[in-house]
């Protein structure tokens, strides 16, 4: 399947192996991802935090750009922060149409409009549920086998919008590990909040809040994430050594992908001990 | 902060009077069960719980909203607005109380306040949030020369990986700036 | 196990109760009524709970109809014990019958000895219409209560 | 046709179903009672336990008289009645027609049920197929599949289906050609074509030769079972039991929340250990899981800490529940209690509650019990579940906060969830299809001011299917119903079964007797009125005596509080004062009654003094009056003719009323602007609020109320403060309303109300008995000071109004409930036989009680409990003779010594001294043949047929010779 690819800002910068890894990933599916053209921020969390209109006009002008290229396509978003906002301004935008009209009148400015009726989805909905997960049990070969991964969902994918897994205690990453061959470590941390925007402002919160994840993430060799925010705080509040990956980066080595072609050695934790149990 | 002292400052704007009302009346069923605070990740870290900062917006106690650094410590996690049984739009809420108090320039917020403005700024200037000007820009608006060094470790790290760009290609200053000012005449 | 209940209109069967010298099988009247334990009997039945036959049900509608007499004649017939059982006070479906049981219990309690019989023979419980379970379980503790006891010499003494 | 017997469906054999049958029944008319599973008893066969009585009782619901037409057994072993005809494991298929006369047609599940209508799909698309195949065999329909139609031939010659669903367009031989080949092989096949393409022409070509319908493709899974479930109906209908019925009664109550479809935070059927309230009840239940002992289900340890949360798919928005479900509150206290009490290894029971709603008259005592036997009560919602810790499973660990914030927790071996109770899918169906107008979350909504009727004359409801219900207001909306249907089989001119066509085998049998043929009904407030009414309509006479010079009592003042109540108490007193067989007694006071139960004659006199009239009676409770003596005849007020009138009845209702209790507050109270909520109501009434700055109000709940001295709660006032709150919030709405309160008591979908109240910001303040916000008044006005809970500082308002929630006092005095052999209970109400399975009548069932010195409650329970009164008049008075039952008890006079024993031992006052000929008599209609008079009687003078010494002796005799 296509889609239309949203990387986002994170992903230009700190967390362009996330980047890196999906683009490739997807090129390994089959899957084409079409970067949408002169994408801007989405407003991330401060917009929201100062300016209530502001806070949909940015990410309306996205799906706006979105909906210009008339193809229809879904808009896949790695980053969590991100799909939420894009999401929450297209149900917004959908359900509101004064607000649409309003948000209009803006985006005219750029000789845009939007109508919302492109669909958002998150890179965790788009692999779970069209059909990846067969394709990369067929193409693994069961390299992962010796691993055992926590995997780590985050907040934001899951919650408010309850879309494609359980928002508190989601699973939809299992499959996706078992595919590979790994084991998927039974904890209940998965969709616990790391401090995410917080943890900038105020590391002391995000210090202990990963703390408490990572605890428990001992006996795993490795953490997955599906979001730059989480990822982030992951690997720079670790007290142990924690390996933590972006699920794509996860995914390409066990389709047997190059781990330089994955952005491998741009994760902050040393992410040695998974790459050394990949079975070759 | 004395409590006529946030009160002075709100009855000189009434657009953020009127925003305070408006989430007083999103938050008017709460029946101030306490899943919100049981559920908050962060609640160990606020100087109160969210329940009684709730019960705080509904008392109409301003000044223990704020003088409180509750809504600022909010993670936008969304478990308290999945779990409130009044289905409150609770994340949503905490978002506007920051809102409201960005715009009434709190001396306690000042940190934050420039953090966002910062990046306002940062987004306005370029589209894209550039992280390194973005910090930069931080640091010297808050004029406190131990916050950059706390940030300097994580700089060092970024900085090794490669993920520090001091010179991205620009794509020329004001890139959002009509679209600001149209959605800032839009909002008056 | 199945357990012949025996309903005032039956016919009486005439035998001789079992009073074996080495292995001592007591024999036991249980006066049950018909709304709360006779209803937990009938879930036992039901739900094929096994319990000994040596009690011998004897469906009454109240425990409060439970005449002295009755029990005398009872232990006077052979009986080694005999069991009153019950709705749960404040159960009962005619108001306060089994209050009326445990009152006349307690009295023929202090009369029995004076007749040769240990009042540790005459017993009085409360056995709920969903208490299956805790009707065999209680018939099988209360026989073995008995054999503990021994056989009841109220039969063999020729005068009362 | 004026000679039918009077017929009425029952649907659902639940408590509510039974109740309104045997109502019905007993009054003589026909009952058809349909039940979907395989037996009557609904929810409470499951429960062994009620409170507040912490035992059954069920069995109390069986008539007392004419017992010899139903099996005198526990209701667990089944139900019998001669009028009844009960079909469990029965489907109702259909039901047409109008009051008189509606046909239904219903189905025993053993006779064909779904598994019986085998389907076949023909499609050559493999998605089809697998997809249809999926969703109709998910729905029990056997289903085959092929993927051409010289397949499906084939299938079709092998086998007979029902069903044949083909697509249209198909490579070789096309649906519209299978379509006529397999109605040669099998003329009855139900054909319903498929199409991808609207092609509407070709399926309606194709319905020309015989196809049934046609489906659009893509299908919506609904579409195609709703078309298949009609075949299958109509195809079943022909098997189907068909009757005709003057009435129906929809009992088919209500379903309880799943916790773990969805979203499931406390982890309903993960974690080991978190089961749901029903599972808990059989866990205590001796004849459950663990029996006698109470386990662990997964460990099979002991159990000895126990947490109860309540609010699960109840008054939470994100299960699409925004009310309340009433029960769950007093289920979990009863559950904890009696864990508690049965076993004392519980060292822990621990109930999380967010309002604890004990509702009512019996239920603030029964949790106070619960208290006391140390059952801890936390204000706090637990948001989650997470499994234990690995080293110890099966502890759950309980997080929660308490008030002031801080984060508390607790392990628990168990947790017992409360799930709320929601409409079902039989409900939702059922009232689709009769067009009834349900509230806006699928119960049905009932008339207003006629309580059980729905807007389909002729179709009534009881129980859970007009929203959460408990046992009491279940039994007594079943009543009330019962009495709908009778309305409809007497206007419909049907008879009732009068003389049991028994031959009389034994001469013992005492002869027939009657009642004398009519009502009193004493109190002229509402309750009195729809009593009085309900009955003069089925052609009975009633004295309706008033004390004071006006009908309508509380009414009068609450007629503006309530919505179209003004113009339903001049109605219903239009009503009353035009009636022809009711005779209304103004200004009267009953002096004394004479004659036996059933056949009383009783003196009426006038009230002299109006001031006096007006207060309540309860003044005369603890004044000891001369009382007659038990068992003769009421003494005489004087010699000679007495003056008076005298009325000769053989049932009376009890409907004196009550009234707002007086204020006992410690601070001055008469200040300025301290209120009772009556005199609230009324100032709100006259626009007699001042309305200058911005109004500050303050309410107090539960003033006097549910603390020693007034134990109950009166459950009107919650509500009547919100309204007040809204009717302020709404006339002025800068005004700041705050409501003190211990907890909100808006059982039921009157937590909607809460809500809006909430929404329209009125703030709410709980405070604790013992930590009563503080009240001071002066000539300036009043202020309250209290510390919030939540916030944990201290308030302060002044209020230009202060309300107090008293509560309500029943007005029954001791001495007129004793006239009539009842009495009052702990709380000065009418001393119900039983609270939840006769609570209408006093033990003699010819003593009834309807309205709020019956209980507390509003109008609505009140216009219940008096029609509910009025169902159990009509069915006594409505029988010309009582044959009493061959177990009736005797005297051998002969024998009799008149010692009196026997009258003090019968629980039911069926025995006396017949003044006239000195000897004993027993009254036929209030023996139950228990037998406890035989057994009292020292001289073997009180016989009952069948358990007298002599057979009984015999029988003793024969049990210990058995073989």
């Amino acid at each position: 399947m296509d889609y239309l690819y949203y990387p986002g800002c994170s992903l230009e910068g700190t967390a362009q192996e996330y980047d890196i890894s999906c683009r490739a990933l997807f090129e390994a599916l089959g899957d084409r991802l079409t970067e949408i053209p002169d994408w801007t921020c989405c407003g991330a969390t401060a917009a929201q935090c100062v300016d209530q209109f502001l806070s949909v006009v940015l990410p309306a002008r996205n799906l706006a750009l979105a909906e210009k290229t008339e193809t229809g396509q879904d808009v896949l978003v790695p980053c969590s922060a991100c799909y939420l906002n894009l999401k929450k301004a297209r149900q917004d935008l959908w359900e509101n149409n004064p607000l649409r009209a309003q948000v209009n009148q803006v985006l005219a400015e750029d000789g845009l409009a939007v109508n919302a009726s492109v669909r958002v989805r998150h890179l965790l909905d788009v692999l779970t549920r069209d059909g990846a997960v067969d394709r990369v049990a067929q193409l693994s070969e069961n390299r992962m086998k010796d691993l055992v991964i926590a995997p780590y969902y985050g907040c934001q994918c899951l919650r408010p919008y309850v879309e494609f897994d359980d928002p508190e205690q989601p699973r939809s990453m299992d499959a996706l590990i078992r595919a590979t061959g790994a084991d998927v470590l039974a904890w209940d941390m998965g969709a616990v909040c790391c401090g995410a925007s917080t943890a900038t402002t105020k590391p002391q919160v995000g210090k202990e809040l990963v703390g408490r994840i990572l605890d428990q993430a001992k006996t795993a060799h490795a953490v997955v994430t599906v979001c730059p925010m989480c990822q982030m705080n992951l690997e720079r509040f670790q007290s142990r050594s924690v390996p933590v990956v972006y699920l794509p980066q996860f995914l390409g080595l066990a389709l047997g992908m190059p781990a330089k072609a994955l952005g491998c050695d741009m994760n902050l934790s040393d992410i040695k001990p998974v790459l050394s149990r990949v079975v070759p | 902060m004395l409590q006529t002292d946030i009160q002075e400052k709100l009855a000189a704007r009434p657009d953020l009077t009127r925003h305070l009302a408006q989430v007083k009346e999103q938050m008017a069923t709460c029946i101030q069960c306490g899943t919100c605070s049981s559920s908050c990740p962060n609640a160990g870290f606020m100087d109160m719980t969210p329940r009684r900062m709730w019960r705080a917006v509904l008392m109409d106690r301003v000044d223990m909203v704020f003088s409180s650094q509750t809504f600022m410590l909010c993670a936008s996690c969304y478990v308290c607005t999945l779990r409130c049984p009044r289905g409150l739009p609770l994340t949503g809420a905490m978002a506007e109380l920051k809102q409201v108090a960005f715009g009434l320039d709190l001396p306690r917020f000042r940190r934050s306040t420039l953090f966002y403005k910062a990046f306002m700024d940062n987004i306005r200037q370029y589209g894209r949030v550039r992280e390194t000007e973005l910090m930069a820009r931080y640091f010297l608006a808050v004029k406190d020369p131990r916050v950059p060094m706390s940030y300097t470790g994580m700089g060092i790290k970024l900085m090794a990986k490669h993920k520090l760009h001091p010179h991205l290609p620009s794509r020329g200053p004001g890139r959002l700036a009509p679209l600001f000012d149209r959605a800032k005449q839009q909002e008056q | 196990m199945t357990q012949t209940v025996m309903e005032p209109e039956q016919e009486s069967p005439s035998n001789t109760p079992s009073l074996n010298a080495d292995a001592f099988e007591p024999v036991a009247v249980a006066f049950v009524c018909n709304w709360c334990t006779y209803t937990a009997a009938d879930l036992a039945g039901t739900s094929r709970l096994t319990y000994p036959d040596n009690v011998r049900l004897v469906r009454v509608m109240c425990t409060g109809m439970v005449d002295p007499q009755y029990v005398i004649k009872a232990f006077l017939e052979g009986a080694d014990a005999v069991l009153v059982s019950g709705c749960h006070p404040g159960d009962c479906h005619y108001i306060n019958g089994n209050y009326k049981a445990r009152r006349r219990i307690k009295l023929l309690k202090q009369i029995l000895p004076r007749f040769g019989i240990d009042a540790e023979r005459l017993r009085l419980t409360w056995i709920g219409a969903s208490d299956g379970i805790e009707f065999a379980k209680t018939m099988t503790r209360f026989v073995e209560e008995i054999k503990g006891l021994g056989p009841c010499q109220a039969r063999l003494q020729p005068v009362i | 046709m004026t000679e039918q017997i009077g017929k009425t469906l029952v649907i659902g054999g639940g408590i509510s179903g039974i109740r309104a049958s045997l109502d019905l029944a007993q009054a003589g008319y026909q009952v058809l009672l349909l039940e979907q599973s395989d037996r009557v008893g609904g929810l409470l066969s499951q429960l062994d336990t009620q409170f507040p009585t912490s035992t059954c009782g069920m069995c109390r619901m069986l008539p007392m008289m004419e017992r010899d037409r139903l099996d005198q057994q526990c209701l667990r072993r089944g139900l019998s009645h001669d009028n009844i005809e009960i079909c469990v494991s029965t489907d109702l298929i259909s039901l047409t027609g109008e009051p008189g006369n509606f046909s239904v047609s219903f189905l025993s599940q053993t006779d064909g049920g779904r598994d019986d209508c085998p389907v076949l799909v023909v499609d050559d698309e493999k998605i089809v197929r697998d997809s249809m195949k999926e969703w109709l065999s998910e729905e029990g329909y056997p289903v085959q599949t092929a993927d051409s139609a010289a397949q499906a031939l084939n299938l079709l010659a092998e086998g007979s289906f029902k069903v044949m669903l083909t697509d249209i367009k198909m490579p070789g031989m096309d649906g519209v050609t299978l379509l006529t080949r397999a109605k040669e092989i099998q003329p009855d096949l139900a054909v319903v074509m498929m199409t991808a393409y609207a092609a509407v022409d070709t399926a309606v070509e194709a319905m020309k030769q015989g196809a049934l319908d046609y489906l659009v493709k893509p299908f919506d899974p609904d579409a195609v079972l709703q078309m298949v479930d009609r075949i299958f109906k109509d195809a079943v209908a022909e098997n189907a039991r068909k009757d005709t019925v003057d009435a129906v009664i929809l009992a088919s109550g209500a379903t309880f929340f799943q916790p773990n479809p969805g979203i499931n935070p406390y982890g309903y059927g993960q974690i080991p250990g978190v089961v749901t309230n029903l599972e808990f009840e059989r866990m205590l239940s001796h004849a459950g899981p663990g029996g006698m002992d109470l386990v662990h289900p997964v460990t099979g340890r002991p159990v000895t800490r126990i947490a109860w949360f309540q609010c699960v798919g109840s008054r939470d928005i994100q299960t699409g529940t925004p009310f309340c479900s009433s029960t769950c509150c007093m289920i979990s206290v009863k559950q904890s209690l009696l864990a508690k009490t049965m076993y004392p290894q519980v060292t822990e029971a621990c109930v999380f509650y967010m309002d604890l709603r004990t509702w009512g008259k019996a239920s603030d005592d029964y949790a106070r019990q619960a208290k006391k036997a140390g059952v801890r009560f936390v204000r706090a919602r637990v948001h989650s579940l997470a499994p234990g810790l690995k080293e110890s499973d099966t502890e759950i660990p309980v997080v929660w906060l308490d008030p002031s914030g801080d984060r508390r927790q607790s392990l628990f071996d168990l947790v017992v969830l409360a799930p709320g109770q929601h409409p079902d899918a039989f409900l939702s169906g059922f009232a689709k299809d009769q067009e009834l107008t349900t509230d806006d979350w699928g119960f049905v909504r009932p008339e207003p001011f006629l309580p059980g009727h729905t807007s389909r004359s002729g179709i009534f409801v009881c129980g859970g299917t007009t929203g959460p219900k408990d046992i009491h207001d279940s039994v007594t909306g079943a009543s009330a119903a019962a009495l709908s249907a009778m309305q409809v089989m007497a206007s419909a001119g049907r008879q009732t079964v009068q003389n049991p066509e028994k031959a009389e085998s034994s001469g013992l049998r005492p002869a027939g007797v009657s009642l004398f043929p009519g009502a009193l009904v004493i109190g002229g407030g509402i309750a009195g009125m729809a009593a009085a009414l309900a009955i003069a309509d089925q052609g009975f006479d009633v004295d309706l005596v008033e004390k004071t010079d006006h009908l309508g009592g509380n009414l009068v003042w609450l007629q503006t509080a309530v919505e179209g109540a003004g113009s339903f108490l001049e109605e219903q007193t239009a009503a009353v004062q035009a009636h022809d067989r009711i005779r209304i007694h103004t200004r009267t006071r009953v002096a004394d009654t004479m004659g036996r139960p059933g056949q009383w004659v009783t003196r009426l006199t006038p009230v002299k003094d109006t001031a006096v009239a007006d207060t309540p009676e309860t003044t005369n409770a603890d004044r000891p009056e001369p009382l007659a003596e038990k068992g003769s005849p009421s003494n005489r007020s004087s010699r000679g003719k007495p003056p008076g009138l005298q009325v000769r009845h053989g049932v009376v209702v009890l409907a004196v009323g009550g009234a707002e209790a007086a204020p006992n507050l410690p601070v001055p109270d008469k200040g300025p602007g301290i209120y009772t909520q009556q005199q609230f109501q009324q100032a709100l009434d006259q626009d007699a609020i001042d309305t200058g700055s911005p109004l500050q109000v303050a309410m107090f709940q539960c003033q006097g109320s549910r603390e020693p001295g007034r134990e109950y709660c009166s459950r009107t006032c919650c509500p009547r403060s919100l309204d007040q709150a809204l009717r302020l919030k709404a006339d002025h709405p800068d005004s700041r309303v705050v409501i003190f309160y211990r907890d909100m008591m808006t059982p039921g979908l009157s937590e909607a109300v809460y809500t809006e109240a909430r929404k329209a910001g009125v703030v709410f303040v709980p405070y604790e008995p013992g930590n009563t916000p503080e009240l001071a008044a002066d000539d300036t006005g009043c202020r309250v000071t209290w510390t919030d809970p939540i916030l944990g500082r201290a308030m302060e308002m002044p209020a230009d109004y202060v309300v107090l929630a008293t509560g309500i006092q029943p007005g029954l005095s001791r001495n007129l409930a004793r006239m009539f052999g009842a009495d009052l209970d702990g709380s000065g109400f009418f001393d119900q036989a039983d609270i939840k399975w006769r609570p209408v009548e006093a033990i003699d069932p010819r003593v009834l009680a309807c309205g709020i010195c019956l209980e507390p409650g509003n109008l609505a329970l009140t216009l219940a409990s008096a029609r509910a009164a009025a169902a159990k008049a009509v069915s006594l008075l409505s029988r010309e003779t009582f044959f009493p039952g061959k177990d009736t008890a005797r005297v051998r006079s002969a024998f009799c010594s008149l010692c009196r024993i026997c009258i003090d031992a019968c629980p039911f006052n069926a025995r006396f001294v017949d003044p006239e000929t000195r000897t004993l008599k027993v009254d036929p209609l209030a023996c139950q043949g228990c037998g406890i008079c035989a057994a009292a009687c020292p001289s073997g003078a009180a016989v009952v047929a069948g358990r007298s010494l002599a057979p009984m002796m015999d029988t003793i005799h024969a049990a210990l010779n058995q073989p």
